[in-house]
């Protein structure tokens, strides 16, 4: 096969060196700005092809989490003094440039520990406003992250939660959704993007019908931000929670994005410093949104560091980002297709999924697949992947899931299939 | 001063924090009236005003704040009396907007007195909330009166 | 004055180059290995007062975090690759160093964002072993953290919340706790050292008096862990919490220590992907302690840089800190004395104080004194610290606190002596 | 094979995952029986003992898992049976404890067989939980038929 073309790379990018014919839409890859990819595992190239549970980060953003602990540490909101100053205007920069990123005023921005406690804050927050009887809608392709705090919300509150199924293509079987969704449905939470399936789901058009029969909409964009051009707005949802780490950025930082209305809905679930107005030894008022969600001292250098990988993303453009990881997501489909004897799951379009691609070989179990794999060099994962549910729809305990980043060529793909055929080989198959 | 300090701490504002103005009760009940507070670092500010006809015609104004929250809260003492309710909510809102402008500046249509002198604190954003607190607690009282709002306290973090 | 004599000070620290005439025990000061502070404010050398908000890092911390994203970065438990693997190892190398810090066993420490979520995770876990008119117990001196989620707590359950007052000395009036501690008292919460009075509080002894009664002690170490001698077992109480950013570790990091069986009473308040054994779409059971209270993916980089900051602690030795800390306390009690006209908070003996010194001045309102004093470089934190209610007692609305740490010394203190002076001649005072 | 995966799939570990021993069920009704299982990797295991007189007489083990888990599994029928509950649970023990343990040495009195080799997975710390499981699961079988335990589902993460 032929070397990729790639389109006019930015400094500092080098253009992809997959080996894969069909690379037109492939542009430049961003290696060189990981540093970590320059390292090696067990005497190999490191072939880092687990993104979907964290990416790595650009040299920038780690850098800018130095600089922060080296320039301008301090706590925020309640200082005068100048490092205090600074924190507080890099961290509330930061909501700022995830807003604008999104598509939505800063003020719609809560900054959090991550997707999960996102999801948390939402399924906590709604505990007021829900009476037994209610329903929860969800999917049976959701993460354990948006799944186990709507279980746990229904059993407190004497909910219903009922979900929709998943089809033998790996889709959503939305034919299900007007006798799923109906009168009493006071929230539909569900994914965009599957960690398992990659299956991108239709979020506007369910939450289309959700917000006609009333419900708040919650989306797990934990997939996707980052990944795939997206704007809060288009989504036509009330919540969109993700992670900074698996967007470039660094980890213990996380964001819920909302409507104005929906995020005054909710009851803040952590209390504590800086999220309060008025405290006595009785009572306590609530700060206004977003602070009333953000009790104690946040994650400042996080959250200086993450706009560094915001800047990457839109320097690439999300564009030519989401077309690489088509492009890297087809080529992989086809091998692993060709090489025969494996399950693959998901849509079988790249074009409508996400970045990863997760497999099965009956010959050899996932955790030997992973581990041969990484032998060699090349790192995917193996398990449940938080989805037990799902994996129980799918008939299997623990697939093996190799996941894109911006930073992944055709080559990488070509040492996983090398890796398959070699975990045959040891197996004896 | 140093570090930028004879702006913040300019004389008239020093001046107005020394001797605030609209210490004194209202003669009769408020016709309006509305409290704040800066929940971050605990600031609360009563405001009261009486009205008469189209004009407001005092204003009493009790702040436990730092100086430049008293010294703000004693130039709107100085500056509202006199003005409709209009004019004293455009002079409020064009201050709230001149403290997030780069260059701060007030229209001279809205004769806006010592309140020029104190758009300096903008260039120290942990203190725009200091100044504001008076103005943003005017509103919230404009607002009461109006029967818009059910006077809930302002707050300078809205 | 003359110059403070220092002992024998490992490589790559500096004598205290204080002024202090009585600084015997001060030992060495550790400012060369906190890189953020060489840097100037307003011209001047930065006098960071301020590290009972947070801590400054040292240099191997911020080199371990970087050190972490440049060779380790991955999500952690679930994977079988190399990097998953080494990312594993130094999350819970992490949490066995912090047990060996508090002398715990690792499946003890529960890994947090910060002691306001380790105080909610408390709160909330045992939310369904409380009934109408139980008791908890908490202090007129705590944080918000450690008031505001027990009132969130009563609340929801129909709980009584009593507290005990503090005196005009800004100690617990602990004769008040034969009536207050009583049979309906299931939990009792209190601070170590107070973040505004400075007050170490007797918590063994309240805890062993609570203990006997049922109930469980709850003990908000934020302000005593790295600055005091402390061990988990010589606290006596069921459950402890700190933040990593007041340790000299970074931001979005704390921990709740407990004991097993107190641990083993907690419902799991974060719910998601890590902390769970079986999901089915209608239910789910939880991992074993500590991964329980561990939803969704950890700040595993924070976790990988914190153990350089105990080293640090642990090389310094705790107990020279805190003589040096005593020191600088009774230098700057001695000065704002001799100032005249303040009003100092809490108790008069350094020996029974934290590092932290509050204080107001009539004639300067805290705000104007933090900025005049941000003017020379000097940063000391205005406001309530938090404890809204404590400053009510204290019939101020904010006072000013200047804080230290390991890297100040007492020409820091001198300089804030002359700061007040400045800014009181500003005042015209 | 490279990166240490010769000392983690040994032919002996192999022939064991490509012939498990004790997959026929038990000729009669499980004297002592439990369910293990592996939360963070969803490995789930099922294990049913026959006993006669002071012995293990037969084990059936059903294993969902990776190689690794299926060879210990294999290895433990092939090891327990004939040996009392009090040396099957002594061997376990030694075995949890040797794969934690830098050196990983077994005592040749305990007779462990092929479970010698296993020890080798000690030095693949994600694969450890893999290669106890069974045996985890076997210690919580003799618990429950010693009547100590209410025979709840093993795992290895406690
Ligand atoms: C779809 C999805 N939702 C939620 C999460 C949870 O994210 P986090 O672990 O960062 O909280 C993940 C990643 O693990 C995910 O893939
Ligand atoms: C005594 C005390 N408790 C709790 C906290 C809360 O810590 P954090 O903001 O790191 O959660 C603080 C610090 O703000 C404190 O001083």
């Amino acid at each position: 096969m032929k070397r990729a073309k790639s389109l006019a790379a930015p400094a500092g990018v080098k253009p992809c060196d997959g080996q894969a014919g069909d690379c037109t839409h492939c542009g430049p890859v961003f290696g060189e700005r990981f540093p970590l990819l320059e390292r090696t595992v067990n005497g190999r190239r490191l072939v880092y092809l687990d993104s979907a549970a964290t990416t790595q980060k650009p040299g920038a953003v780690i850098a800018a989490e130095a600089r922060y602990y080296r320039l301008h540490n301090a706590n925020v909101h309640r200082g005068m003094h100048t490092l205090g100053v600074e924190a507080t205007d890099l961290y509330e920069g930061c909501r700022a440039r995830v807003g604008r990123f999104l598509g939505l005023p800063a003020e719609q921005v809560v900054v959090t520990r991550g997707a999960t406690s996102a999801l948390n804050l939402v399924a906590g927050g709604l505990a007021p406003t829900l009476k037994p009887g209610d329903e929860i809608l969800i999917t049976e392709m959701e993460h354990h992250a948006n799944l186990v705090p709507w279980l746990e919300l229904a059993r407190r509150e004497g909910l219903v939660v009922r979900h929709i199924p998943v089809t033998d293509g790996g889709e959503l079987e939305l034919a299900r959704l007007p006798e799923l969704l109906n009168g009493r449905t006071r929230v539909v939470a569900l994914t965009h993007v599957s960690n398992v399936l990659g299956t991108i789901n239709p979020v506007a058009e369910i939450a289309a019908l959700a917000r006609r029969r009333g419900a708040l909409v919650v989306v797990d964009a934990a997939q996707s931000v980052g990944h795939l051009p997206l704007a809060f707005d288009d989504l036509d949802c009330d919540f969109l929670v993700f992670s900074a780490h698996k967007t470039y950025g660094p980890m213990g930082l996380g964001f819920l994005a909302g409507r104005a209305e929906a995020l005054e809905r909710l009851h803040p679930v952590e209390t504590g410093g800086e999220m309060i107005e008025t405290v006595t030894m009785e009572s306590a008022t609530w700060a206004a949104i977003p602070q009333r969600f953000e009790a104690g001292t946040p994650n400042v250098a996080a959250a200086a560091a993450f706009p560094a990988a915001l800047d990457t993303i839109d320097e690439a453009t999300i564009e030519r980002l989401r077309q690489h990881e088509i492009s890297l997501t087809a080529y992989a489909l086809e091998r692993l297709q060709a090489k025969g004897g494996l399950t693959i799951y998901g849509p079988r379009d790249a074009a409508r999924r996400g970045g990863l691609v997760a497999f099965h070989d009956p010959m050899v179990h996932p955790h030997d697949m992973a581990q041969l794999l990484d032998s060699l060099g090349v790192a995917v994962r193996a398990g449940h992947h938080c989805a037990q549910p799902l994996h129980r729809r799918l008939g299997v305990v623990a697939t093996s899931r190799a996941s894109f980043g911006m930073y992944n060529a055709h080559d990488d793909i070509d040492a996983l299939i090398d890796g398959i055929g070699y975990a045959r080989s040891v197996f004896g198959a | 001063m140093n570090g930028g300090m004879d702006e913040l701490y300019r004389e008239v504002i020093l001046d107005h924090h020394r001797r605030p103005r609209g210490q004194q009760p209202l003669p009769g009940p408020a016709d309006a009236r509305a409290e704040g507070k800066n929940p971050s670092c605990g600031d609360e500010l009563l405001l009261e005003l009486a009205c008469a006809g189209e004009a407001i015609t005092a204003a009493h104004v009790a702040c436990h704040g730092c100086a430049i929250a008293t010294a703000s809260g004693s130039i709107l003492a100085e500056l509202v009396p006199g003005r409709t309710p209009e004019q004293a909510r455009a002079l409020a809102e064009a201050f709230r907007e001149a403290m997030h402008s780069p260059d701060g500046a007030l229209p001279d249509s809205l004769d806006p007195g010592d309140l020029e002198v104190l758009t300096g604190v903008r260039k120290f954003p942990a203190r725009v909330k200091c100044a504001l607190l008076p103005w943003i607690t005017l509103l919230s009282a404009l607002e009461a009166r109006d029967g818009k709002a059910a006077g809930l306290p302002a707050t300078t973090e809205a």
